[in-house]
């Protein structure tokens, strides 16, 4: 079931310099919904901007009939977003295939970076349930754009971290930590979400050293649900013939091994 | 009771209100949202011979209350769509109308006589307008001689009603409509996209990897409704009209301009519910009116 | 210091950023909010060899993002203006474009033989594409024969620069720009308005006395951007980009598709120091970039 | 001088079903304002609605920097405007000519009807300052939509109210009172505000009974300062000839003798 209604919102605030964390009362989606799966918001009772926008789901709580999502304020969309403190909101989820994971992985890998970041706490959430090892790997530009730390952690996950300009945990790329790190410890699946050249970077990584891998892609949006053939992502399908997928409806998570990431 | 029905190019619809080619595609995907059988209609996903991967990403792009795409007909191909698509469509009681794009006039043809006698299918809609791919689309509906020669071809392999689709890059739209109504259209549909463009600063490139796009909702809204106007004068057959209908008074816009029925593409983005909301809104409205019927509203406009 | 001067059909602009022509007058009412010499220039209101009341009220309908007008050329005719509006303006340091519009050749003739030599006239808009006018206007600009014939008769009549203002409501329009730049435009600009509609439903009247107006504003940017990089692929002669911009982000993407100056209408409306705030946010902007000249960005759009 | 600048809300209120009453921190424009003039406001932070809507002054208070905005809702514009609880808002203004009069006006007649009545308080406020003897008739289709009585009367106006439906004074149509009024009273100057056909009923009567008066038109404006010629009104200029003026700028007040409204 996908809803399309309006949310009552019970918290919008900023966390960090560019970002928010909003908390919405929607028990229907949050009955329904599951990690990597993300809601449409729209953030202006105007017909300018006219789209909704697409974000993450970042928590759930199912008894409480919540969702929780964290966003970064990038353009006029999200600036309007973060304008509005009470109130209701319209908001259509859940949408898409989120993360999966079976019964028998003991040790999973969770890589994110930047506002990449923001969909990976429920899932892990979920995997620690479901007894899994979980390991998270972190990567943001500095300290102050640095997303969840403490969310994780609360989840008794196994947290590093990487800035790139060093103001916490190790400085450099999180791929550099995830390749020390999958030479150590045996990973049975890899779960994935971030910037394009660190999701290209994970990729070549768990490809080369054969780690079953999911990641999570972002493309503009207009339904948000398979009907519009707008947010395209190329992939090879198992006869080898390309095609496409929608990233709103078979994804926003792919298995890594279909992906066809062109640069 | 208010009356909802109307019809157009002889297909009889419950209600006036149909969902636009390429912006519900094949209705399975707002079905998990509500009954699709509310509707009026489906026109169904702009479909080519062949199967077609459509264009790179990005293939959307955000405008003041506006919507640029590149989809570029991106879609199974016909055969797939008659196996799976129609037969999937048909349980609805809906009417469903193909949209079909060609890149010749054989192609154009060839789609029609394959539809012809398909269960399920009450019309076809010609997309002689799509901005959106090269060496064919809207070269078709840009000049009223091609324009017609499609409708002549289309004409002679199939029975089923031809809705035409125009475009609304042209000089004179009417001259379209007059060429293929002589030939033989059943209704014309308007309008198809308007060609735009949008330009990302920050990395100098055009939003859309295909450069250009076809712009849709709200912004066009205007541009539409006169369109639906100055055809309606020109032309005997009916219009199905649409360009930025979000609301219910956005619909009686286009009918009292001429439309005989309306149609809802961007709008669904927006809301989901807003095909239901606009046949809702007009139940209601013409209750409030006292309007028995609303076929009355049908170029009622005093101009 | 970045320079943000530029060369447009001869005359020298401190600055790309103009007013548009009818949506400034003649500048004296947006002197009363600043002043008036921070621009590039103006454009000034569309003036006609005889006097002309305009149409009836309503003239203005507000559409999403966009605004309809049908003001038809209200004007003090060509001898007023050159008599009082031009040596009023005169006395600020911004470029005078003075914008005519004529119902035959003749009319065109006479007002660039008036206008000729008029002191700080730099140069003249020819409009030949107001869809507001019955019997004339928009007819001019549809056709590349008549345009042509337009620019070729008043090139004749003036050695001022002549900018030649296109129309949006056409099939092909590097066509008509081509056709101008052979007969001696010295730049193109636009677009002037697209032909739209609104409708009341209440009165089920046009929103407008006069029908139809001219659909302008951010709605149409889209539109007008694609026009621009379409013609600046056609035609060698500068561009003046217009339509929609209401930011200074705006202005970089009518640069970037191929416009040498920018000019800002319906962004008056919108806040009244729009073309101030673009000429700043130009200036921050290619400061912080590190571009140091301005006219680096027209057409550099990568695609 | 004319002021386009944030001002800061201090009260936006509903007053009765569909009225609301703004009062705006604005020192700039209530230092300038005069009774008659407007003010364009802008209904949102997007651009849908996309123009400024034109509002009158209803109360200016020089002394605080304030003034304050009776309007009623109708559209999308002032809906949205309705919406707005705090904050700031951008403001045009003061824009137009406003009402006059002169100091050997002993008594004059202001006449209102529906929203109409929202600028006529500043007027009377300025003419009581003056000493005058203020008349103030008002009409409205109900109770419910009656506005500012209470400001005339703290004022010491003498005022009479009809009502369409005579759920307040008198059954009928202002001009009916007028009327009468007119015919026992020597009135110098009668001020107008209200829809259209009491308008020109106003105008027929003091036309009939030599009585001058100054009407407030409505048109649909984009500029709101007179550059655009949206918010033309026929006038008959002395030499006979008919011309357009801006209700924007030559108004929104005009005497009575010079507009031609056409039906
Ligand atoms: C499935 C999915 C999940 C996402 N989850 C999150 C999240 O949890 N937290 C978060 O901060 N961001 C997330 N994003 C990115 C977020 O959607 C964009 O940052 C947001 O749409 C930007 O809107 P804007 O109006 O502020 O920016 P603008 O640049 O003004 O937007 C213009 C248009 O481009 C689209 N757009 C811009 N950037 C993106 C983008 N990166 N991806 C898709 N569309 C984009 C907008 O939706 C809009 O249609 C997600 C994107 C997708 C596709
Ligand atoms: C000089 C002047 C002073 C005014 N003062 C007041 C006042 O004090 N209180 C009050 O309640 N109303 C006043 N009005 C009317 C007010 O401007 C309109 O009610 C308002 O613009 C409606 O906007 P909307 O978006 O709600 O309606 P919509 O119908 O959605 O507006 C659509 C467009 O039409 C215009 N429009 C609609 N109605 C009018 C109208 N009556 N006059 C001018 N433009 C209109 C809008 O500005 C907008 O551009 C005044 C109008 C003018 C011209
Ligand atoms: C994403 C998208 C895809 C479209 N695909 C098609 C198509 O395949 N065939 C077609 O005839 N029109 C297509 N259109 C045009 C719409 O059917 C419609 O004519 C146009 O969008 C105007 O209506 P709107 O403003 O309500 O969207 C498409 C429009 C959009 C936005
Ligand atoms: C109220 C109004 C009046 C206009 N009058 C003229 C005119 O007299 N001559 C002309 O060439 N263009 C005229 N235009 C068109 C504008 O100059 C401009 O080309 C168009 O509005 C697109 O720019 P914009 O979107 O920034 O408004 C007018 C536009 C508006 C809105
Ligand atoms: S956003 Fe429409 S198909 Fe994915
Ligand atoms: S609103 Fe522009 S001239 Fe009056």
């Amino acid at each position: 079931m996908v809803f399309s209604i309006k949310a009552i919102i019970l918290e919008n605030q900023k966390i960090l310099p560019d970002f928010y964390r909003m908390v919405l009362a929607v028990p229907s989606i949050a009955r329904e919904a599951e990690p990597g799966q993300f809601v449409m918001l729209k953030t202006s009772n105007t017909l300018d901007p006219l789209l909704k926008r697409p974000i993450s789901i970042h928590r759930i709580n199912k008894a409480e009939g919540t969702i929780a999502l964290v966003y970064q304020v990038i353009g006029r969309g999200t600036n309007l977003l973060s304008q509005i403190t009470q109130g209701e909101l319209e908001v259509m989820g859940p949408l898409g295939n989120g993360f999966y994971w079976k019964k028998d992985y003991k040790k999973v890998a969770i890589v994110g970076g930047g506002c990449g970041i923001a969909p990976l706490p429920a899932l892990a959430e979920e995997l620690v349930k479901d007894g899994k090892e979980v390991y998270v790997l972190l990567g943001a530009q500095t300290r102050e754009k640095l997303l969840c730390v403490a969310d994780f952690q609360q989840l008794g996950c196994k947290v590093q971290v990487t800035t790139d300009d060093g103001s916490y945990g190790t400085k450099g790329f999180v791929t550099e930590i995830l390749q020390e790190f999958i030479l150590n410890t045996k990973i049975d699946q890899v779960y994935c979400c971030g910037p394009l050249p660190m999701t290209k970077g994970v990729i070549k990584l768990t490809k080369e050293n054969l780690i079953p891998c999911q990641v999570s892609l972002e493309e503009r949006m207009a339904c948000g649900i398979g009907a519009c053939l707008g947010c395209a992502c190329k992939v090879r399908n198992e006869d080898g013939t390309i095609t496409y997928k929608k990233v709103c409806h078979d994804g926003p998570v792919f298995t890594s091994s279909e992906v066809i990431i062109d640069d | 009771m208010t009356n909802l029905a109307v019809e157009v190019a002889g297909i009889k619809l419950k209600n006036p209100v149909l969902t636009a080619s390429g912006c519900y595609g094949f209705g399975q995907e707002y079905n998990r949202l509500y009954d699709i059988s509310r509707l009026g209609g489906i026109m169904t996903k702009g479909t080519t011979l062949e199967p077609r991967l459509g264009n790179p990403t990005p293939r959307l792009a955000e405008t003041p209350a506006g919507i640029l795409n590149s989809i570029g007909l991106q879609n199974p191909g016909i055969d797939r769509v008659i196996e799976e698509e129609i037969p999937w469509l048909r349980q609805f009681d809906v009417a469903i109308i193909a949209n079909i794009s060609g890149y010749s006039f054989d192609e154009f043809e060839e789609m029609a006589t394959r539809l012809d006698g398909v269960p399920g299918v009450d019309a076809l809609e010609i997309n002689i307008s799509c901005p959106n791919v090269k060496g064919g689309g809207m070269a078709f509906g840009t000049d009223p001689n091609t324009a017609a020669l499609v409708v002549k071809r289309v004409r002679a392999k199939t029975k089923l009603p031809l809705i035409v689709k125009l475009s609304p890059n042209v000089t004179d739209i009417t001259e379209i409509a007059r060429a293929v109504e002589s030939e033989g259209a059943d209704a014309v549909s308007l309008i198809n996209t308007i060609l735009g463009m949008a330009i990302d600063i920050k990395n100098r490139r055009p939003v859309l990897a295909n450069v250009l796009g076809g712009l849709s909702g709200p912004a066009v809204k205007p541009v539409a409704v006169r369109m639906v106007y100055q055809v309606s004068k020109a032309v005997k057959v009916p219009i199905i009209g649409m360009g930025g209908i979000t609301s219910f008074e956005d619909a009686i816009e286009f009918m009292l301009a001429g439309a005989s029925a309306v149609a809802i593409g961007a709008g669904n983005f927006v809301n989901p519910f807003t095909p239901l909301e606009v046949i809702t809104g007009l139940e209601e409205w013409l209750d409030k009116e006292g309007i028995k019927d609303i076929r009355e509203l049908v170029g009622a406009l005093k101009a």
